[in-house]
C-alpha cells in the first residue's frame, strides 16, 4: 500500500502530470491561456505518428510472437463488450437516458490514446518492456464500442442510425488511419527508419506530451467550468468506478492472453480510459439526441484525470502484486 | 452594374457533419456554397470554443447563394441534416452579380 | 418550409473585448450567437492582419440571430461595449428555421 | 438606436487576389472591409478544401459595409478584379450603426 | 569601447538576429512571407514554457537564495516606476496626448519576454550565469505597470477604467500563467524533471527563437511600413533613450540587490525592454481612445529592434565596467 | 538494370517515401485524417529554412568556387527554356489550349524544393557529397519559367499579362525570399551558427519531411481523386516523360559546369521536379483562364509522386553511369 502511494506521489511529480495540472487550473481560474486549435492538432498527429512509428518497430525488432493475435481478439473482445457493462452500470447508478447511457459507454468502450501514451512513459520511467504491438491493440479497440453502443439504442427502441457512410467513417476516422499507418511504416522500416527519424520522434517526444496535456488540462478545466450542475455525484462515480471494472477485466485478459507485465499495464490502460476525440464525433453523427456535456465531461473531466494520475500507479501496483512481477 | 435577385442561406452546424451536409446539398442540386470556420459561439447547448480542440469539435458555417426559386430545395435538404442536431439555419434577400452561376 | 421573420446582427470588434460583448449580450438575455474568425482588415484606424501575431490581436465577428423585438436591447447591450472601441455593427432583415430557438 | 441604411457587399475570391482586390476598392474609395477565412467550398471549378495546404490556396471573403450611393463604384472595382476569376459577389440591404464611418 | 563595438559586432552575426533582419527586410520590401498566426503562437507557448521550465529548475538546483525576494521586490517597483518616468518624458518630448503617453508608458514598464530571452542567449554564449529566478522576476514585471498607466491617465482627468474583470484578466493573463506555471513545474520536478524532456525544451531552442524572431521581425517591419508618418522625432527618440534610462536602474537596483553579473544584465534588460503582447491587449480594453499604431510601432518597430542589437551587448558591457566583472 | 531497381526497391521502403504513400492512401480511401493549414505551412517554413541554412553554411565552409556562377546561370536557363519545350511536347501529346499548356508548362521549368529535399536525403544516405550552393540554383529557378509561360501565351495571342506588382511579387514570394534568406544567414554565420541550430534544423528534420510528405499525400490524393476525368492519357504521360526530358538536360548541364556527382544529380532533380506552390498561385493571378485542375493534378498528382520513388533513383543511376561515379 505505501508502495503505491510512493509510486502514485511519484507519479504525480512529473512534468507530464504537472503541466496537465497547470492547465486545468488555468482555466478552471479563467485565465485566457489557450493553445491554438491547428498547433493542439499539430501535438497530436504528432504524438500518434510517433507512438504508432514506435510500435511497429518494435514488433519488426522482437517478431510477431503468438500472443499478438491473442491480444488483437482480446481488444476487440474489450472494446465490444465493455459498453454494455457500462451501459447497465449507469443505468443503476444514474438517471441517464437510454441514449445518453448509450452514448456515456460507447466512450468507455473505447480508448484515450493519450493515456496510454502516459502509461508508456511510466512503464519506461520504470525500466518495464511492453509489447511493441500494444499500439495496434489500442488502434483496434478505438471503433467497436461504438458499434455495440448504436446496438443498445436500438435495443431501447432508440433511433441511433448506423447510416451509409459511418461505418467508413469511424474505421477510417484520422487517428486510427494514422496510428495503424505510422505502426505499417515503422514494421516495414525498421530499426534503420526509427535511426533516421529518432531525434524527430523519440527525444522530443516527452516535451510534447506536456504540451499536449497542457492543452488537454485547458480543455478539460473549461468543460469542468462550463458543466456545472449538468452530473450528478452517479455519474461521477461512474467515471471513477468504470475505469477501476474495466481495468480489472483487462487485467484478467492480459494475464490469459499471456503477455508481459507491461503489456498487462498496457491493456488494463487500454480497457480503463474511455475517448474523447474519435467517439465525441461519432455521436453526433449517430446519436444526435445524447448530450456531449455529459459524455464530455465524464470522460475528459473526471476519467482522464483519474488515470493520469492515481489510475495508472493503481493498475501498474495491481498488476505487478497478481503477477508477481 | 446588373445584379440578380437571390437568397443567402447561411447554415450553423457541427463540424462532424459537414460532409453529410455538403452531400445532401448536392443531392438537392444545390454545388455552390461556401464553409466558413466559426471560432466559437453560444446557444441552447452552452458556450463552446474552437481553443485547443483536437478533435473535430465545433461548428461551421455554410453559406449558400442561390436562386429564389431554388430556396425550397435547399431547405428541405439541408433539414433532414439539421434536424436533430444543434445548428441554426437563416436566409437573407441578396442580389448576386453573374446571374448565370446559380 | 416555414420560416419567422428574424433579424440578423454583424458586429466586428476587437479580439480583446470578446469576452466582454459576450457578457454584455448575457446580461441583456441574448444567448445565442456564432463568433467568426476576421483575417485582417482595413478601416479609419488602418490595416491589419492577423498572420503572424502573437498576442490577442485583431478583430472578431459576432453573428447574432434575433426576434426583432429583441434588437434594441441587443444592440443597446452591444453599444456599451463597441461604443469607444474599433468595429463596426451591422444589421440584416433575416428569416429562420424554428422559431422557438430565438 | 438609431441606424442607417447601407449595403453589405460579400465578395469570396481566391486568396491570390486578396491583395488586387484590396487595392482596387481602396483606388475606388472603399477603405472599410473585413476579411473572413474560408474553410472550403464547391462551386463550378469543383470542391476545393484549406486543410493541409502549403501555397496560398483556397478563397477568401471580403465583407464591406457601404452607403448605398457608393455601391456602384464598389462594384466596378470589384468587378475589374474579380471578372475572370473564381469567385462570387452578393449584395445586401443592411443597417448600421454610427453612419458617419461608411 | 572597441570591445562594445566587437561585442556589438559579434552579436549581430548571430542567427537570430540575421533572422529578425531578415524578417523584416522580407517585410519592408512587402514579400508576401507570412507565419501562420496559430504557428507563430505555438511558438510563443514553447518559447513561454522552455524559459519558465528552465528558470524553475536552476532555483531549484541552486536553493532559494535571500536575494529572491528583494529582486522581486526589485522588478515590482521597476514596473510600477517606470512608466511615471517614461510619462514625464514623452511629455517633455513629444505632442501625445495624456492617454496616448500613458499608453506608451504601460509597455515600456512591462517587459519583452523574446527580448529577455535574446539576452539568455547572449549571455550563454558568453558562459555568464544568471540567478534563474530571473524569470520569476521577468512574470511579476509583466502587469503592474499597467495600473500605474491607468492612475496617469486617472490622474490627467482621462477616463481609463479599471473594471471589475480587468485585474484578474491582467494578472491571469496567459504569458504570465505559463511562465509562472511551467517556473513552479521546473522548480518541483527539478533537474530529473529537465533531464525526461531537455531534448524538447533546450536543445532545439536557439532554433525555435530563430524562426520566432523571423516573425517578430515580419510583424515589425509590417507595422513600420504602415504607420509611416504616425511618428514624430520625439516619440522615436524615446524609444532610444527610454531603453537607456531604463537600463541604468536596472543596473543600479540590481547591484543594490547583490545579483550576479548576469542577473544584473538580465534586471537591466527587463526594465529596458518593451511589451508588444500582454500590454497592447490590455490597453485596448482599459484605454480604448489611446492609438494603437503609436505603441506598437515603438515598442515592436524601434525599441525591440534597438535591444536585440545594440541594447543587449551595450548593456552587456556597462554592466561589466560598472561591476568589474 | 538490376541495381537501379534495387536501389528504387530499398528507397522506396523510406519512412519518407512510405508516409507519403500512407497519406496518399488515406486521401483515397476517403479517411478524414487531415493536417491543419497552419501545420502544414509551419512545416514548410521549417523546411525551407532549414535547407536554406544548411545550403549557406556549406558555401561559407567549402568556399565559392568557379562553377558557383556557372550553375546559377544553367538554373536560370533551364527554368526559361524547359517551359518552351514543355509547351511543344503538350501541344503534340495532348488537346490543351494554349494557356492551359502554358500554364502547365511553367510549372515544369520552375521545381519542387521538397522533391529537392528528398533527393538530398537519399544522396546523404548514400554519402555522396553535393554542392551546398544547389540550393541557391535551386531559389534562382523558381520564377523565370513563370514568365516563359506568359511570353507563350502572349505570342499565341493570349491575354497572359504581367501587370505593374506581378514582377515583384514572383520575385519577392515567400518560399524564395526564405529561402535565399536562410542561405544567406548560413553563410554568414557558418559552422559556429550551424551548431547553435543544428539539434533544431539537423537532427530532427528527416522527421519534419516525414510529416509533411504525409500531408502531400494527403493533398495529392484528394487532388487526384477529385480530377478524375479531367486528364487524358496524353497529359499524364506528359507528367512523366518531361521529368525524364529534364533530368537529362539537366544531366547533360550538371556535366558541362562541372559539378560533382550529387550536384548534378541534384540538377536533374530541380529540373525534373515541377512547381506545386508558387507557380500555381502566380498562374491564379496572370493567367486566371488556365485550369488549376489541370497543372496541380500534372505536378502534385503525377510527376511528384513519380520523382519521389521511382524518378529520384533513376537520376542517380543515369547519372553515376554517365559520370563514372
Ligand atoms: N441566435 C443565434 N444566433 C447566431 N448563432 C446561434 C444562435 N443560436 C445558436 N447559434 C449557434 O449555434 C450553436 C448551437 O446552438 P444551440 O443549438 O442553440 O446550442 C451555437 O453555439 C452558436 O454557434
Ligand atoms: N465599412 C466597413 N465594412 C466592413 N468592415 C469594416 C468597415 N469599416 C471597418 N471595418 C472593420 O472594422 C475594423 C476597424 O475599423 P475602423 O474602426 O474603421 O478602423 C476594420 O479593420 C475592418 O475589419
Ligand atoms: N452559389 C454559391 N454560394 C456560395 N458560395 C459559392 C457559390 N458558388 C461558388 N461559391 C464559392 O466560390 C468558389 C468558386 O466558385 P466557382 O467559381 O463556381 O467554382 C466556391 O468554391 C465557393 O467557395
Ligand atoms: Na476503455
Ligand atoms: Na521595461
Ligand atoms: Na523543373
Amino acid at each position: 500500500m505505501n508502495e503505491i502511494l510512493s509510486l502514485a506521489g511519484s507519479n504525480l511529480v512529473s512534468p507530464i502530470i504537472l503541466s496537465f495540472a497547470l492547465g486545468m487550473a488555468a482555466a478552471l481560474a479563467r485565465s485566457d491561456l489557450t493553445i491554438p486549435e491547428a498547433v493542439a492538432k499539430g501535438m497530436s498527429i504528432y504524438l500518434l505518428f510517433a507512438i504508432g512509428f514506435k510500435g511497429g518497430v518494435a514488433v519488426s525488432a522482437h517478431g510477431v510472437d503468438a500472443t499478438l493475435i491473442m491480444s488483437l481478439v482480446a481488444g476487440l473482445l474489450l472494446s465490444f463488450i465493455m459498453p454494455l457493462l457500462a451501459f447497465a452500470i449507469l443505468r443503476v447508478l444514474t438517471g441517464l437516458t437510454a441514449t445518453d447511457a448509450a452514448a456515456v459507454a460507447a466512450h468507455y468502450g473505447s480508448i484515450s490514446i493519450v493515456t496510454f501514451v502516459a502509461a508508456t512513459s511510466v512503464l519506461q520511467g520504470r525500466m518495464i518492456d511492453a509489447e511493441g504491438y500494444m499500439v495496434a491493440v489500442a488502434a483496434v479497440m478505438e471503433a467497436p464500442a461504438i458499434l455495440s453502443a448504436l446496438w443498445l439504442v436500438a435495443r431501447s427502441g432508440g433511433s441511433g442510425r448506423i447510416e451509409p457512410g459511418l461505418m467508413r467513417e469511424i474505421l477510417l476516422n484520422g487517428s486510427i488511419v494514422l496510428l495503424v499507418g505510422a505502426f505499417a511504416i515503422g514494421a516495414i522500416t525498421g530499426e534503420k527508419g526509427l535511426e533516421e527519424i529518432s531525434a524527430f520522434i523519440v527525444s522530443p517526444f516527452k516535451g510534447v506530451l506536456c504540451l499536449f496535456l497542457l492543452d488537454m488540462g485547458l480543455i478539460a478545466g473549461r468543460g469542468l467550468r462550463q458543466s456545472k450542475g449538468v452530473l450528478g455525484a452517479g455519474a461521477v462515480g461512474f467515471a471513477v468506478l468504470m475505469p477501476m471494472i474495466g481495468s480489472a477485466i483487462g487485467l484478467g485478459l492480459g494475464m490469459l492472453v499471456g503477455l508481459s507485465l507491461g503489456g498487462i499495464v498496457l491493456l488494463m490502460v487500454l480497457a480503463a480510459s474511455a475517448s474523447y476525440i474519435a467517439v465525441p464525433a461519432a455521436m453526433r453523427v449517430a446519436l444526435p439526441e445524447a448530450n456531449p456535456a455529459i459524455y464530455l465531461t465524464l470522460s475528459l473531466g473526471v476519467t482522464f484525470p483519474f488515470n493520469l494520475t492515481l489510475g495508472i500507479p493503481l493498475y501498474l501496483a495491481a498488476a505487478q502484486i497478481v503477477t508477481g512481477g | 452594374m446588373e445584379t440578380h435577385i437571390a437568397k443567402r442561406v447561411e447554415i450553423v452546424i457541427e463540424a462532424p457533419l459537414e460532409r453529410r451536409l455538403a452531400e445532401a446539398l448536392n443531392t438537392a442540386g444545390v454545388t455552390g456554397y461556401t464553409i466558413l470556420p466559426v471560432l466559437g459561439g453560444s446557444g441552447r447547448s452552452g458556450k463552446w470554443s474552437r481553443e485547443g480542440q483536437v478533435g473535430r469539435a465545433g461548428m461551421v458555417a455554410f453559406v449558400c447563394l442561390i436562386r429564389p426559386d431554388r430556396l425550397d430545395g435547399l431547405l428541405d435538404a439541408a433539414f433532414t441534416v439539421v434536424d436533430k442536431h444543434i445548428g441554426v439555419v437563416s436566409i437573407t434577400d441578396a442580389q448576386v452579380l453573374r446571374a448565370e452561376r446559380f
